[in-house]
């Protein structure tokens, strides 16, 4: 009985992966498709990985969507982080209006927050480009941040931080050495949520990047002639990156569990 | 914690430095609509770097030019009235663009065009303001297997409302209008309010059938394929799809198209106003011209680029195209405002339908 | 003894909840002070503002004479053993023993360090007599802030002289090249005395050994701190505030978290340790029995107020007031009247006591401990009632007699079985009379 | 009443040194008011007012009554949420079984089923749904441009966050219940029931808002699957860009987002009905 049940479920985790693989699959595959169609074969080419070096618009777009999702995550996980802490000590009252607070760009629509952003730079005549996309990008990354850390947070014994205050180390090094060791795997979530989101995003982006800002979502929307083969390329370069990571991760993993079981 | 501080740091200024980075040639454009390797070529002959920003229509494009600022933009016809309306770009040096000849130039039928517009009741010279870039007409790509050119001259623009075969019309409110407006006999420019009305419920009427859809840039890559049979299109766009896919033609209703000029004009606030005018004259030379022409697929507005295309060899299967006949009721847009408020909020429940 | 800690007019209100209203304390070197009370009293709230975790709203604390209201928690010579423990869960028990250590071994501290000799030199100076003494303590404090600097710096001159001597032999002499070695020798030999960082952690290292000996937790060093009984968490906290070698101990209800035994146990330790250390412990709790088995001094405190300040002997034998009394082991309180000096009256009855100096005729609050009473056939005391109840209670039995006017706890080693007519009997030794409270 | 866990519980409330820490928040307020709170305010201001002549600002609820009145428009806004609902419907029948299946699985094999199922999250979303453009053209092009089209990249697109939350929640669940609900005597079925279930609602919850809100209003979906069909991302986006009418667009984006905001406020009613319902039991 339980040995069907493990087979059954087996076919349908087996179906999903198919499912969330197949287009992947398909993206890849035409990447070294000799001609432009993205879906009729004419065989076998590097040549699109030739023309996405050259692109200069596409490169720019990769770089610059990099370096945002970057800075956004150290940023926004930096603030949040360090609000979390100080959220933890604050009156009941004022935390629970922050934390409400917090709330809105999650539970709101994300064009809504994209809206909001650009009338807000658009009153302060801030010129939309790569700095106000960066804020926009701490601005809904920050949240998500808080509701990640903050619960760890709580968690915590608050007479660790005395404790280690009380045996020689300054407020900021008992944050260090006492508290952050321990909400260390909720603050690497946080920064995996707050990239994940950034590098993706493409309405606030679009919205708040005026129109010299230019990330990878926006480069493909605005894209005259539609979708071109450069781009399955690059996502074969992305997924390549990606699948090394999670290997590595992997591997981790399995040396933690071993670990694990050792003890 | 250190090091981390330090790449914050740097990374910060790399974006400050980047955001401030003033030192290149702005140049505001549709989006894939200049051969990439002329600006590579302006580099290296003036030394200066080309940032080239694209935008997906004009009237986004209007919208971020009262935000930004460029030296060099590539607007249409009737956003350039706007922009001299709204007193936004500078009149052109000509004495600096070397490459063209005001009145010997330019091809007849669009010399002919701007005259017109020029002796208009509501006159507008555009060439004081604007040096042409590309211009073309709008018409009909038909699968020629399924469409006849018979047809095609019987019901004109009608026939998106006569066939069941899958078709597109261009997302535009404009060019949407235009096609109904032309169809009843009216003025694309009309500002008569039971005009425009017709015109909606007509399209309406279209927008309720299955086999239509409304869309943009999609088609040219959809119709590689022969997606669908019958697309409302840019002539430039029509040589693109023409040259890679040899089911297709082109044409272009008798009752009357609109017929568009895209130009580059100088904003007033632009930066680098002398080097603006060179970029101009630089894109403006035969070879310049020519490459481009080449790589966007549009028509050039030089008169020996342009009589290049329709005569070559090389060329003839697109000619039909290339080519820009002037029909008698050929018009070209103006800025009407208050006509374009209507205009634009009866598309959105147009194509909601 | 030397005064350590003293507490001065110290009150404490979060918002509208005033939570010590004037405390007066003192306290002194090596003492064993219990700061006892029940919950909300106010007792960790003291020791809070001792440790510096939380200000007082008003009053002074001063260590040594010096107000140290402004020195915060971690520059402060006390530790405190929380009564969580608050170990790191994240280090094992080496690390969370060494964390003081490493806390106080950085560049920071240095310059901490730094700052602190040339206060304390100051002061020197101020009081210096002679301008010479002046200068000779000058010096002295900026040799030692080059050896704080550079602890290889006496090592790293001698370094220098024997290679000037190197430099200054004579080349052509024949015993050259054996002094040239003899010299080079030497100079490894000092090198080998440098403080590296390896010389250093092991100092570290054999400090943290020491301090784990002490508290019975040897070859527990690399466990992880949550595979430890609650005991080992205990003396691993204690370990880890004893290391910084603190002035003053401060312990946050430490063994409220153990089972009965093991509280027993620890309590001898820490007597034993405290002894052994020979610091101040300021130990707060709310069980009696514990203040009393450890303590040198006591400190009962109610409602944000000191109640008494005594021996252990002293609080159990003379409350000062019924809630001492109540507060401190089992007792019968009863109400009554001083009629004079050694005359005390209650339940219409008058006894002679060993109290006086009260008003005549003053309303009093009595204390009889239940141990002090006995039980003897009827009629032969005054006081007669029934066994209400017996409990046995291991060394002895728990017996409550009702007489007409009250019940009466006992405590004796003889059985009364229920039901029976019995008299209840003290000295007048054990009539503490108290003021009404 | 002089000891036991009433002294502790009140001493963890006890307000304690906090002053070095609590100005760390500080960039974080300053960041919320002036990205967060302040937008949210300006977006209300633009749509309840018009602008007369310079400066002056007249309040006004015309972009309202015109949304209301416009049935296309309506419409539009209803067709998106119909469509949102089906996704998060049909992300749910599959995320949950998906979820469940998966904690039945080995810890490791668990870690990289998790990480397979979240790893295309880090592709762009908009290639991946191109990707299944050309899937589409390559095996029935006229499929484009329906539901069916549209929902399927949507579920595509969100089914990790489906799977996630509830995958997380699931994982938490003590195996010992298991065991005590199999050792009195439930069924496989009952201890999924009683069980699995009404612990798992909060990871759903979460899971039917994170798939709910992107999917209500997605801009990318129904322009590459949709053939361009204007859903109210879109229509937002082109009342701002298009027609310039920003105070329209933001009437319509409180609209959405009110709609929203109730949706979420009712899902998470449901939550706090059954936590309470389960500190009853518990």
């Amino acid at each position: 009985m339980k040995k069907r049940n493990n087979f059954l479920s087996g076919v349908f985790i087996s179906l999903c992966l198919l499912f969330v693989y197949a287009p992947i699959f398909s993206l890849v595959l035409f990447s070294f498709n000799a001609n432009r169609s993205l879906t009729t074969w004419g065989g076998f080419s590097f040549s699109w990985y030739g023309e996405l070096f050259k692109s200069r618009e596409i490169m720019s777009a990769v770089l610059w969507t990099f370096i945002i999702a970057v800075l956004a995550t150290i940023i926004s996980v930096i603030i949040g982080t360090f609000a979390a802490i100080a959220l933890a000590k604050n009156k009941r009252l004022f935390k629970n209006i922050v934390l409400n607070l917090n709330n809105i760009p999650i539970v709101n629509p994300e064009i809504v927050t994209a809206i909001g952003l650009l009338l807000l730079f658009q009153s302060l005549r801030l010129q939309g480009g790569y700095g106000t996309m960066l804020l926009a990008h701490i601005a809904f990354c920050t949240p998500y941040v808080i509701i990640t850390v903050y619960p760890k947070v709580k968690s915590l014994d608050p007479s660790l931080i005395e404790a280690a205050q009380d045996l020689g180390a300054t407020p900021m090094r008992a944050l260090y050495y006492a508290v952050f060791p321990q909400i260390k795997v909720a603050i690497f979530a946080a920064a995996a949520i707050a990239f994940t989101m950034s590098f993706d995003d493409f309405v606030i982006s679009y919205f708040t990047a005026g129109s010299t800002g230019t990330n990878i979502s926006i480069y493909l929307y605005t894209l005259k002639r539609g979708i071109p083969p450069t781009i399955n390329a690059l996502s074969t370069i992305m997924i390549i990156v990606v699948s090394i990571a999670v290997g590595f991760n992997f591997i981790l993993t399995r040396k933690q569990y071993k670990k694990e079981i050792q003890e | 914690m250190k090091k981390i501080l330090g790449f914050i740091v740097l990374s910060v200024s790399l974006i400050t430095l980047a955001a401030c980075n003033t030192n290149s040639l702005k140049v505001f454009s549709y989006g894939d609509y200049i051969d990439p390797q002329i600006l590579r070529d302006f580099e290296r002959e003036f030394g200066m770097p080309v940032k080239l920003i694209p935008f997906d229509s004009n009237e986004r494009a209007l919208t971020k030019m009262k935000l930004e600022k460029f030296d060099v933009v590539i607007p249409s016809d009737y956003a350039i009235e706007q922009l001299i309306k709204e007193d936004m770009i500078q009149p052109i040096d000509w004495t600096k663009i070397t490459n063209l000849n005001k009145e010997t130039s330019f091809p007849l039928e669009l010399k002919s065009l701007l005259n017109d517009l020029k002796e208009d009741e509501n006159p507008l010279d555009l060439l004081e303001y604007m040096v042409p870039y590309f211009w073309g007409n709008m018409g009909i790509v038909y699968n020629t297997e399924k469409v006849s050119l018979a047809d095609l001259e019987q019901y004109e623009w009608d026939i998106f409302n006569q066939t069941n075969l899958p078709a597109v019309i261009y997302d535009s409110s404009r060019d949407g209008f235009m096609m109904a407006l032309k169809h009843l006999g009216y003025s694309m420019n009309s500002n008569v309010t039971t005009e425009l009305t017709e015109a909606e419920a007509y399209l309406t009427t279209i927008a309720k059938k299955n086999n239509v859809v409304f869309l943009t840039d999609e088609i040219l890559d959809d119709m590689l394929t022969t997606k669908y049979d019958l697309v409302q299109a840019y002539s430039g766009d029509a040589v693109y799809l023409m040259d890679k896919n040899d089911k297709l033609n082109f044409y272009v209703p008798e009752v009357g198209t609109n017929v568009w000029v895209d130009g580059m004009v100088i904003p007033k606030n632009a930066e680098k106003v002398d080097l603006a005018h060179e970029f101009i004259n630089f894109i403006s030379s035969y070879e310049m011209a020519l490459a481009n022409t080449e790589y966007v697929f549009y028509q050039s507005p030089r008169k020996d680029v342009y009589e290049y295309m329709i005569t070559s060899d090389d060329y003839a299967h697109l000619r039909e195209a290339y080519q820009v006949k002037r029909n008698l009721n050929d018009e070209i847009f103006r800025y009407v405002p208050e006509v374009k408020k209507i205009v634009d909020d009866a598309w959105l429940k147009i194509i909601t339908n | 003894m030397k005064k350590l800690i003293e507490l001065r007019n110290v009150t404490k209100a979060f918002g509208e909840n005033v939570v010590l209203k004037g405390i007066n304390l003192e306290i002194y070197e090596n003492e064993f002070v219990t700061l006892l009370g029940p919950s909300g009293c106010g007792k960790t709230t003291t020791l809070r503002i001792i440790g510096g975790f939380v200000d007082p709203s008003s009053g002074e604390v001063l260590l040594n004479e010096k107000n140290i209201l402004d020195i915060p928690a971690h520059k402060r010579p006390t530790n405190t053993v929380f009564q969580r423990y608050a170990l790191f869960p994240h280090l094992d028990v080496f690390e969370n023993v060494a964390f003081g250590l490493r806390m106080h071994s950085n560049k920071v501290n240095i310059q901490m360090q730094i700052n602190k000799l040339k206060e304390d030199y100051q002061l020197k100076i101020e009081h210096a007599q002679d301008s010479k003494t002046k200068k000779l303590l000058k010096d002295e404090l900026n040799n030692e802030i080059e050896l704080i600097k550079d602890p290889n710096i006496h090592l790293k001159l001698k370094i220098k002289t024997i290679k000037e001597k190197i430099q200054a032999l004579d080349k052509t002499s024949a015993d050259y090249k054996t002094l040239k070695e003899n010299y080079q020798k030497e100079i490894k030999t000092i090198k080998a005395d440098f403080e590296t960082p390896k010389v250093r952690e092991q100092r570290l290292t054999d400090k943290v050994m020491k301090y784990l000996a002490m508290v019975n937790l040897q070859g527990y060093e690399r466990r992880s701190v949550h595979k430890l009984s609650g005991g080992q968490q205990q003396r691993v906290a204690i370990a880890r505030a004893l290391i910084n070698e603190p002035k003053v101990l401060l312990l946050d209800e430490p063994l409220a978290a153990l089972d009965l035994k093991l509280r027993q146990e620890m309590q001898y330790e820490l007597k034993e340790i405290q002894r052994n250390a020979g610091i101040t412990f300021i130990f707060v709790t709310h069980d009696q029995e514990e203040a009393l088995t450890m303590s040198d001094k006591i400190v009962v405190m109610n409602d944000g107020e000191i109640q008494q300040v005594g021996k252990p002997e002293d609080i159990y034998n003379e409350p000062i007031n019924t809630f001492v009394a109540k507060f401190i082991g089992e007792s019968n309180i009863i109400e009554g009247i001083m009629i004079d000096d050694y005359i005390v009256e209650f339940d219409g009855v008058k006894y002679p006591c060993v109290d006086y100096g009260f008003k005549r005729n003053q309303d009093v609050d009595i204390v009889l401990r239940p141990e002090d009473l006995d039980i003897v056939p009827l009629g032969t005391s005054p006081i007669s009632g029934v066994v209400d109840s017996v409990a046995f209670k291991g060394v002895h039995y728990e017996i409550d007699v009702k007489t007409k006017d009250r019940i009466y706890t006992i405590h004796t080693t003889d059985y009364q079985p229920e039901g029976k007519e019995v008299s209840v009997s003290f000295e007048k030794e054990d009539i503490h009379v108290m003021e009404k409270w | 009443m002089f000891q036991g866990p009433l002294s502790i519980a009140k001493r963890e409330k006890r307000k304690i040194k906090a002053k070095p820490y609590t100005f760390l928040g500080i960039p974080y307020y300053v960041l919320l008011t002036s990205l967060i709170v302040i937008p949210l305010i300006l977006i209300i201001f633009y749509s309840i007012t018009i602008q007369e002549q310079g400066l002056y600002y007249k309040f006004t609820l015309d972009y309202f009554t015109q949304f209301f009145s416009e049935q296309e428009f309506v419409r539009v806004m209803a067709d998106s949420i119909i469509l949102a609902i089906i996704t998060t419907l049909i992300c749910l029948i599959i995320g949950y079984p998906l979820a469940y299946y998966i904690t039945k699985r080995r810890p490791i094999t668990q870690a990289i089923l998790i990480l397979l199922i979240t790893a295309p999250m880090w592709i762009n979303m908009l290639i991946r749904t191109v990707a299944w453009k050309q899937i589409f053209d390559m095996i029935n092009p006229s499929l484009l441009g329906s539901d069916f089209a549209i929902i399927l990249g949507m579920v595509y697109v969100f089914l990790p966050f489906m799977v996630l939350p509830i995958y997380t929640v699931l994982s938490k669940i003590d195996p010992l219940l298991y065991e005590a609900s199999a050792d009195l005597g439930g069924s496989n079925m009952k201890t999924f029931r009683k069980v699995t279930l009404p612990l798992s609602i909060s990871g759903v919850l979460s899971g039917i808002t994170m798939v709910l809100l992107p999917a209500a209003t997605t801009m990318v979906i129904p322009r590459y699957l949709g053939q361009n069909r204007v859903l109210i991302g879109t229509l937002i986006e082109r009342k701002f860009y298009d027609s310039g009418n920003w105070g329209y667009g933001a009437a319509i984006a409180i609209v959405l987002s009110l709609i929203i905001m109730i949706m979420v406020f009712f899902t998470k009613k449901l939550d706090r009905n059954k936590e309470i319902e389960h500190d009853e039991k518990t």
